[in-house]
């Protein structure tokens, strides 16, 4: 093994370290120091100078390992790592310590806070001494795209990337394309026509060059795992209408869906029982059929609409759907235009009119001649039932108003239930093909909620539209596109960069005890049976180092964070305090 | 017992004058912002619930549209200008409606032109009464003057008579108004069967009587810069109505006389104070109503005008009639007192029982009643806390 | 001269390393006792790192991850957190006041937390004097 | 099938209209002679309360296709499809043809909404009609606005190996999220998650970062545009300066702190942020003495870096190239002085969201401490860290300028959620205190808020149905007096600390830059996007992006989604090197005769 030459460089940052501590008497001191070759001080490390001043050493010096004491690594340690590169040594070879966020700007007395960092110094070279050099490791990525559900986000998704000139492959489980999209007439909050937007989406889908879709399809099973492979390439097999096609693609979007939720389970709504309560879904089919009648062929007098159904309640949905109060507005002003004096009762908990120009139509809605009132979406909810025989209405609705506090009745001849969305049976099946996860409520899990809505912790698949919440088209829409741009970019560039400090297995020491497997959060360790040993997929691993440390062999090791590495930085951080304390035993014996 | 909820009763309601306010989001800034609302007695926001769900029952028994003094504050700050306060004014000519139990008072709300019908027959009416009682004041002039120059009034159209006249149409005034409050008492206090009042209590607020009688004291907790002129003059202007009707129907003998006192005897005082009370206040409310610069005159019901009108006319024409006979003009006495009579007296018919001029009852009234109401919910409150700490 | 005590401390590069460099960067000022070593998750440190931290003369070792919920890689404190219990244990047996090793959790945004937390460690382990565990294992050596 | 008349032309909006481009009567004209258009109804032709009647002139002149034209011709579908069914067609044949869905908004778009009418009589979809020429695109890419989108948008690109210039008009990227606390519902702290993203921003080296510079002047066509900059003087050049931070010690002026909204004061020399990016001080011209005065100068004096701060340095003018632009310029918070009856600058301890943002956040002006707001010798009001109390009650107002038809008509989206998050974490600090919430509706809409929302309800926060009127100070205690709507009765609260939820509006300077970018806005002042349906990011001008709140209130997750597809679009013209010219670009001929031609292809 080479022998170790290691540059030491410290920072003054104008005088911000040098204020608290005395850098020059450091700079001596660390040249005695085993392995250290040089040893030197600069005002500012960061500043082109003084990188050049070590790229220099290391061609002058032949040195091998640099630390350079400063900022924190958090700030500096890209550029640094730079001009290892740009001097021909490998960027890990290097490591940082942080005298000035750490030692001169937080300490107050100079001898402690020199102290300090000389340990922070020491440490950092001890440590240096174990550093490797790693290399980056690419994975080529296919151009070609999976996209599992042909609804609106799948649609726009497939659009997206086919537009862009690549492959896409667009698998949907039933017959035809547009999902739940094509089954509505008018889309809120600007009441424009579903059909004339989707249709145009679906003709350019089946006509584009660069998408192959594949209706009634669904994914064979492949060794267990349905979709094999890793980012970049994956491969799987599809069954669509009885023939069998193999796909190679670089990363798949899961479109999936939702699907409505059965009214049945609420019993005092009698879905189901009374003909005339029907639910949204329906409504949405009587009205594309152009003629709002009751099941009995009547011209309905009165309606009701009740928002809500299995949603915000605990025993059947706990969160909000977030569409259906919007939905039933648009409902109120289509009711309102084909049938003028149909009296309307909408019963709501909490308006949720929050989108672009939904608070508007909110207000246009109700100055029509219509009647809002309020129940509670928690305990005793309204009770729907059949009407007596003379009452000239159908049924009969009954609960405490709550903005009144008045308990009363509502008559009506039609009921609507604003049923809310649910994730889709077969989500747990699917999550586990691509291998994402589920939260509580069985939707697909987003790698950060926040700033990575699309991504999922498995690298190459993104999860868009409702089946990964409740949403609305414009939000499926631009979901679906921000999951295209990701795929985009891994495609343009060809290439996705590995995390290069993973994992690895010393196959020697594993005892195939597979505790690794049961800690690591991303699945990156499999068991392979053959050799009895556990495996890392460097490509999963992104370098936690829980498994290194959950390893009873030791046989796990987590580059650039090695047991060797770390424990020698105790060590280097303690000699010099070791050496000091021994004195003070030695004082009081 | 649960009420059906009923979205006719809104749509009857724009009938008297309710404006645009379906689109009330029920955010509860109205209530909040009233500062006459107390906490046995919120609204608007209620009421408007009330109207909004029609029902019709709650609302015929709601004492609250009357407590409202009509600042303003809650229709100019609320977020979906749904003017509540305005509404409150709909609802209070939808309960003149529900109190007068003959009905007609609805007939007028609903249709302008049956009240101007009305009107018209009444003078008519009032004229050919007129002619036939009195005696225009033909030949020599000289006849119909006394001594002190002023025209002799009694000799053309004698008090007795006229008196006899004012009797009984006053009677049949009283006689509805207080029908009227008694329907209106059952329907605010007998039919909300969530209090008890017992009969003794009906006499405990005496104290408070002034306080009741004297409405408008409530405007001074209202926003005082915009309103302080506003109901000085309102006060003012109802103070002088209800002096010159006194005198009128009860004390003509000695308001009518041929003698012309001298200009600070107190019958001429009298007269002329309450006079210009009326007619200050007649040409504020009306340029406000037309300039609409407070909140409480932007929108108008046509009985509001009605009213107005009436009122200054009846005021015009008893000026005229005044000086004419103080400066010995029987033949123009003559006319302008039938006029005058022509006026006045569909005004009172109109307006007293069934239209504006009512609420000069109902609002103390209600104001006694909500008081009631109040010491009986207190009292509900002491004794469910005894039985509370009981066990 | 009064004990000055060394306190290793294993700070999570995501939310504390990243906290005590904004102490840094606010200027806040706390007892110079504390040594930093950065690791990518607190779910890294294994019980060994801290042992020899005690063994090579640490009078007390501190423990810093994201809380519970924000752990950059999933739930990486959470098993820090179970392993540190079973240390502390253990670590009495080795004769080890309970006291030298803490746990604390400092997100990104609490450099005031970490100050805080500094010197309130440093005065507790200060109270409780040298660790000898290292003399003692010099000793076991021979 | 052009002899066949069997159509006819609905037009919906009234004629007596203000602004709309239907309303000329050129427009009724053009369709009146379009073929295949047997007839034009206006609104006052036929009356919309029996379709019955309608569906008898139908058979009459047997009609079998209804267009609808107009501005919302959707409020009137239900009621011909109805009639088409009466007289036996499908309803299916009711079609509309609305200006607003494709952006003909004024007089200018007349002919586009001819070209709308033409597409719905020959019943071909407008997108399909009008397919505009393409051109080259030049691969780099303007972001204007470094809050949270612009950053997401510009790592999307940058991460696909294409330059963005990404323009930032204040000293530091971040924008508004970095003054938060914590974000809803996960409860992570801002700082933890947004300034990974920045520090990736900062040395992305594909990511050209241009902070306090504006955007002054934009040329050219859809996918080579020419961009004017301006480079304000940052007067301390960022290369030299190491963030030392000397010359804000030193410097004499103080002035208030914008990133605290305003409630505590830094030097006229200073960095806006400690994680700021980049983490270079500057000196803010509209305060310095040097730069007033031409006096002091001390921060030059006290400088470790010889000639880093250079206070004579100019602003300047750079000219860049690019292909794509993507606006991601914000929002401004709706200022609560307009609510007299809130007492909101009258009274020192109402306070804004954002300003209780900055005082409960760690890194804020008190630490993180519950702090009384006082006013100091200048007159500023502060929260000074020596006033430092325990509020025994809170109470915070929602809906502060939003959903008001006397302010801001729309819903801003996030008060609801923000102000349950803030009732959370003062129960956090304050745990015996009471905190009180009042609303209207509680608009807890998105993934895992309704679960949040009933946990905060089990914290013990009181959560009151009503919308106060007006807070009123006597002595040193605030009084809220509202209409508890639930439990019907009138509360008069006394409470130490108000908080107004403020909504969000447009910035201030959006319509300049609408106008600048040849975009629009809409009634509301935010940027109108191409379809809202359809296609949520693109604006009515080809190559022009919009992200996040400048087109709508927005909460994190849907700004960075929007972001994101803004990118993707950008991403698609790079990948085939085409994009698309504007619609507006397209005369009324090109997509009538294009509409024909399908109109052909369909009734073969």
């Amino acid at each position: 093994m080479e022998e170790k030459r290691i540059g030491v460089y410290i920072c003054w940052c104008g005088t911000n370290i040098a204020n608290m501590v005395d850098v020059e008497a450091l700079s001596k001191e660390m040249q005695s120091l085993p392995n250290v070759v040089i040893s030197k001080d600069y005002k500012y490390m960061c500043s082109d100078p003084g990188q050049d001043i070590i790229v220099n050493d290391i061609k002058e010096y032949k040195l091998n390992r640099i630390v350079v004491a400063a900022c924190s690594p958090r700030m500096h340690e890209i550029t640094f790592r730079k001009a290892l590169e740009t001097a021909g040594l490998n960027p890990y070879m290097f490591e940082m310590a942080n005298i000035r966020e750490h030692a001169s700007w937080v300490h107050t007395d100079r001898n402690e806070t020199t102290g300090k960092a000389r340990d922070l110094i020491a440490a950092a070279i001890a440590r240096v001494q174990w550093h490797e050099s790693l290399e980056k490791r690419i994975a080529g990525v296919n151009p070609a795209t999976l996209i599992i559900g042909g609804g609106i986000s799948g649609i726009s998704a497939a659009l997206e990337i086919a537009n862009a000139g690549k492959q896409v492959y667009l698998i949907e489980k039933s017959g035809t394309l547009g999902g739940i999209a094509a089954g509505i007439d008018l889309t809120y909050p600007f009441l424009n026509s579903a059909k004339q937007m989707i249709d145009h989406k679906i003709n350019t889908v089946m006509n584009h060059p660069m998408i192959s879709v594949y209706l009634n399809a669904e994914v064979k099973p492949e060794f267990g795992k349905k979709i094999v492979g890793l980012v970049g390439n994956f491969e799987t097999t599809i069954k669509s209408n009885g023939e069998e096609t193999k796909l190679n693609f670089g990363n798949v979007i899961v479109a999936t869906g939702l699907k409505p939720f059965d009214a049945q389970k609420v019993i005092n709504y009698g879905y189901g029982k009374l003909p005339n309560v029907v639910t949204s879904v329906d409504f949405e089919k009587i009205l594309k059929s152009g003629v709002i009648i009751t099941r009995d062929g009547r011209v309905p007098k009165d309606i009701a609409i009740i928002h809500c159904v299995g949603s915000r309640n605990e025993n059947y949905n706990a969160y909000c759907s977030r569409t259906c109060c919007m939905t039933a507005l648009k409902y109120v002003n289509q009711i309102k235009s084909a049938l003028p004096k149909t009296n309307i009762y909408d019963i709501y908990s909490d308006m949720r009119a929050f989108g672009k120009g939904s608070e508007e139509l909110y207000s246009i809605t109700s100055r029509k001649n219509m009647m809002f009132l309020t129940f509670d979406h928690k305990e005793n909810l309204p009770q729907i039932k059949q009407a007596s025989y003379e009452d000239p209405f159908n049924l009969l609705i009954e609960f405490k108003e709550k903005f009144s506090g008045e308990s009363i009745e509502v008559p009506a001849d039609m009921v609507i239930l604003m049923v809310g969305m649910e994730a889709h049976d077969d989500a747990k099946q699917i999550a586990h093909d691509v291998g994402i996860s589920l939260c509580g409520n069985r939707f697909f899990i987003e790698r950060h909620p926040k700033l990575d809505p699309v991504a999922t912790t498995t690298d190459g698949v993104y999860v868009v539209g409702t089946c990964q919440s409740p949403k609305d088209i414009p939000d499926s829409v631009s979901q679906a596109r921000a999951a295209a741009a990701r795929v985009l970019a891994s495609i343009l560039v060809g290439k996705v960069e590995v995390e290069v400090t993973t994992a690895s297995v010393n196959e020697e020491v594993c005892c195939g005890c597979q505790t690794c497997i049961s800690v690591c959060p991303y699945t990156a360790i499999s068991y392979s049976v053959e050799d009895k040993v556990s495996k890392v997929n460097e490509i999963l691993c992104k370098g936690c180092g829980t498994c290194s440390s959950a390893c009873p062999t030791g046989a796990i090791r987590s580059k650039h964070f090695t047991d060797q590495q770390i424990l020698s930085q105790i060590e280097g951080m303690m000699s010099a305090s070791k050496s000091k304390k021994n004195l003070i035993e030695i004082e009081e014996t | 017992m649960s009420q059906r909820v009923n979205l006719d009763l809104k749509n009857e309601l724009f009938l008297y004058g309710a404006k645009e306010w379906n689109q009330c989001f029920q955010c509860g800034n109205c209530t909040a912002t009233c500062h006459t609302t107390e906490n046995d007695f919120f609204f608007p926001r209620k009421t408007v619930r009330q109207v909004l769900m029609g029902l019709k029952k709650s609302l015929q028994t709601n004492i609250d549209p009357w407590l409202c003094t009509y600042c303003g504050d809650c229709s100019t700050t609320c977020p979906r200008d749904a003017n509540p306060a305005e509404m409150m004014m709909s609802i209070r000519r939808y309960l003149i409606s529900v109190y007068d139990w003959t009905g007609i008072s609805k007939l007028f709300y609903k249709s302008k032109a049956l009240e101007i019908a009305v009107i018209f027959l009444l003078a008519i009416a009032v004229m050919i009464l007129y002619l036939f009682f009195t005696t225009f004041p033909s030949g020599d002039n000289s006849q119909w003057i006394g001594p002190d120059g002023g025209a002799l009034i009694n000799k053309i159209a004698p008090w007795k008579r006229i008196h006899f006249g004012d009797w009984i149409m006053a009677g049949i005034l009283i006689f509805l108004i207080i029908t009227n409050v008694f329907y209106m008492w059952y329907k605010i206090i007998l039919e909300d069967k969530s209090i008890k009042i017992g009969f003794i209590d009906y006499f405990r607020p005496v104290s408070a009587l002034p306080k009741l009688f004297n409405p408008e004291k409530k405007y001074a907790r209202c926003d005082e810069k915009k309103l302080t002129v506003y109901w000085i003059l309102h006060l003012f202007l109802a103070l002088s109505y209800a002096t010159l009707f006194t005198i009128i129907v009860f004390f003509l003998e000695w308001f009518q006389t041929d003698s012309v006192y001298p200009i600070f005897h107190p019958q001429r005082l009298l007269g002329y104070i309450a006079t210009v009370g009326l007619f200050v206040g007649i040409i504020y409310f009306y340029t406000n109503r037309t300039i609409k610069n407070l909140e409480n005159s932007k929108y108008s019901h046509f009985t509001d005008w009605t009213f107005l009108i009436l009122l200054f006319l009846t005021t015009l024409t008893g000026i005229l009639l005044h000086f004419f006979r103080i400066y010995g003009m029987p033949q123009l006495v003559y006319i302008t007192y039938l006029i005058h009579l022509m006026v006045l007296v569909p005004m009172l018919m109109v307006e007293v029982p069934f239209s504006k001029w009512s609420h000069m009852i109902y609002r103390p009234f209600s104001l006694y009643f909500a008081h009631l109401k109040k010491m009986a919910i207190k009292k509900q409150k002491i004794i469910s806390d005894e039985y509370s700490q009981q066990n | 001269m009064q004990f000055q005590p060394v306190i290793v401390s294993f700070l999570c590069n995501w939310c504390s390393y990243t906290g005590a460099d904004l102490a840094g960067t606010s200027r806040m000022k706390y007892a110079s006792n504390i040594r930093i070593i950065r690791v990518m998750c607190s779910g890294r440190i294994e019980p060994t790192f801290v042992l020899t931290a005690f063994k090579e003369g640490a009078d007390g070792v501190l423990i810093c991850g994201c809380h519970p919920g924000d752990c950059h890689y999933h739930e990486g404190n959470y098993k820090c957190l179970r392993r540190f219990h079973l240390l502390q244990k253990y670590i009495q047996q080795m004769g080890i006041h309970p006291d030298r090793l803490r746990l604390e959790w400092i997100s990104a945004s609490e450099g005031k937390q970490f100050v805080e937390l500094a010197d309130e460690i440093t005065e507790t382990i200060s109270k409780l004097g040298p660790a000898r565990i290292n003399k003692y294992m010099e000793v076991a050596k021979y | 099938m052009e002899e066949k008349k069997s159509t006819v032309v609905y037009f919906c909006n009234k004629l007596n209209g203000t602004s709309d481009v239907i309303y000329l009567p050129e427009i009724i004209e053009y369709a009146r002679n379009l073929s295949g258009v047997a007839m034009v109804w206006l609104p006052d032709d036929i009356s919309l309360s029996d379709p019955e009647q309608v569906a008898k002139q139908i058979k009459k002149s047997n009609l079998q296709r209804i267009v609808i034209a107009g501005n919302n011709p959707g409020m009137y579908k239900s009621f011909f499809s109805k009639a088409m069914v009466i007289s036996g067609y499908s309803p299916e044949d009711v079609i509309l043809a609305s200006f607003t869905e494709h952006g003909a908004l004024d007089k200018a778009d007349t002919d586009k909404a001819k070209a709308i009418i033409a597409c719905g009589v020959y019943g071909v979809s407008f997108e399909s009609a009008a397919i505009p020429e393409e051109y080259p695109v030049n691969p780099n890419t303007l972001v204007i606005g470094g809050g949270i989108s612009g950053i997401q948008a510009s790592l999307e690109i940058a991460s696909s190996e294409n330059f963005v210039f990404l323009v930032e008009k204040s000293g530091t990227i971040g924008g508004h999220m970095a003054m938060f606390d914590k974000t809803f519902p996960t409860l992570d702290c801002a700082a933890c998650i947004l300034t990974p993203k920045m520090v990736e921003v900062g040395q992305n080296s594909f990511i050209k970062l241009m902070t306090y510079s504006e955007v002054k002047e934009v040329s050219g066509i859809p996918g080579n545009y020419n961009v004017k900059i301006l480079k304000k003087a940052r007067r301390i050049n960022p290369a030299a300066c190491i963030g030392c931070g000397t010359c804000a010690e030193k410097c004499p002026v103080k002035t208030a702190n914008e990133f605290d909204s305003d409630t505590s004061l830094r030097k006229a020399a200073y960095i806006p942020f400690p994680q700021a990016v980049p983490n270079k001080y500057l000196i803010d011209e509209k305060v310095c003495t040097y730069v007033l005065s031409g006096k002091c100068g001390v921060c030059a004096k006290v400088c470790p870096v010889p000639g880093c701060i250079n206070l004579d340095k100019k602003d300047e003018i750079v000219e860049i190239n690019v292909g794509n632009i993507i606006v991601a310029i914000g929002f401004k918070i709706f200022d609560a002085s307009k609510f007299e009856q809130f007492g909101y600058g009258k009274y020192p301890n109402v306070l804004t969201s954002l300003e209780l943002e900055r005082l409960i956040n760690a890194s804020g002006p008190t630490d993180g401490k519950i702090a009384k707001r006082v006013q100091d010798k200048k007159g500023n009001w502060i929260f000074s860290p020596d006033e430092i109390y325990t509020p025994k009650s809170v109470a915070i107002i929602h809906c502060i300028g939003s959903r008001d038809e006397n302010h801001n008509k729309y819903c801003s989206k996030v008060c609801c959620m923000y102000s349950l998050k803030l009732a959370h974490l003062l129960k956090e600090k304050l745990p015996d205190s009471q905190i009180n919430e009042y609303y209207i509706d509680i608009r807890a809409y998105g993934k895992g808020y309704e679960e949040f929302y009933n946990r905060i309800k089990k914290e013990g926060v009181n959560i009151i149905r009503g919308r106060p009127a007006k807070v009123q100070q006597y002595g040193n205690e605030l009084i809220v007096r509202c209409e508890d709507i639930e439990r019907a009765r009138i509360i008069e609260q006394k409470v130490d600390m108000v908080i107004l939820a403020v909504g969000t509006e447009p910035c201030s300077d959006a319509p300049n830059i609408a106008k600048m970018l040849g975009i629009t806005i809409d009634t509301n002042g935010w940027f109108n996007e191409c379809n809202y349906i359809g296609d949520p990011v693109n604006t009515f001008t080809s190559g022009i992006a919009i992200a996040g709140v400048c087109q709508g209130p927005k909460d994190i997750p849907d700004s960075v989604a929007q972001a994101s597809a803004a990118a993707a679009r950008v991403l698609q013209s790079i990948a085939k090197n085409k994009i698309p010219d504007s619609v507006k670009n397209l005369t009324l001929e090109q997509i009538e005769t294009k509409a024909k031609e399908l109109y052909k292809v369909l009734e073969r």
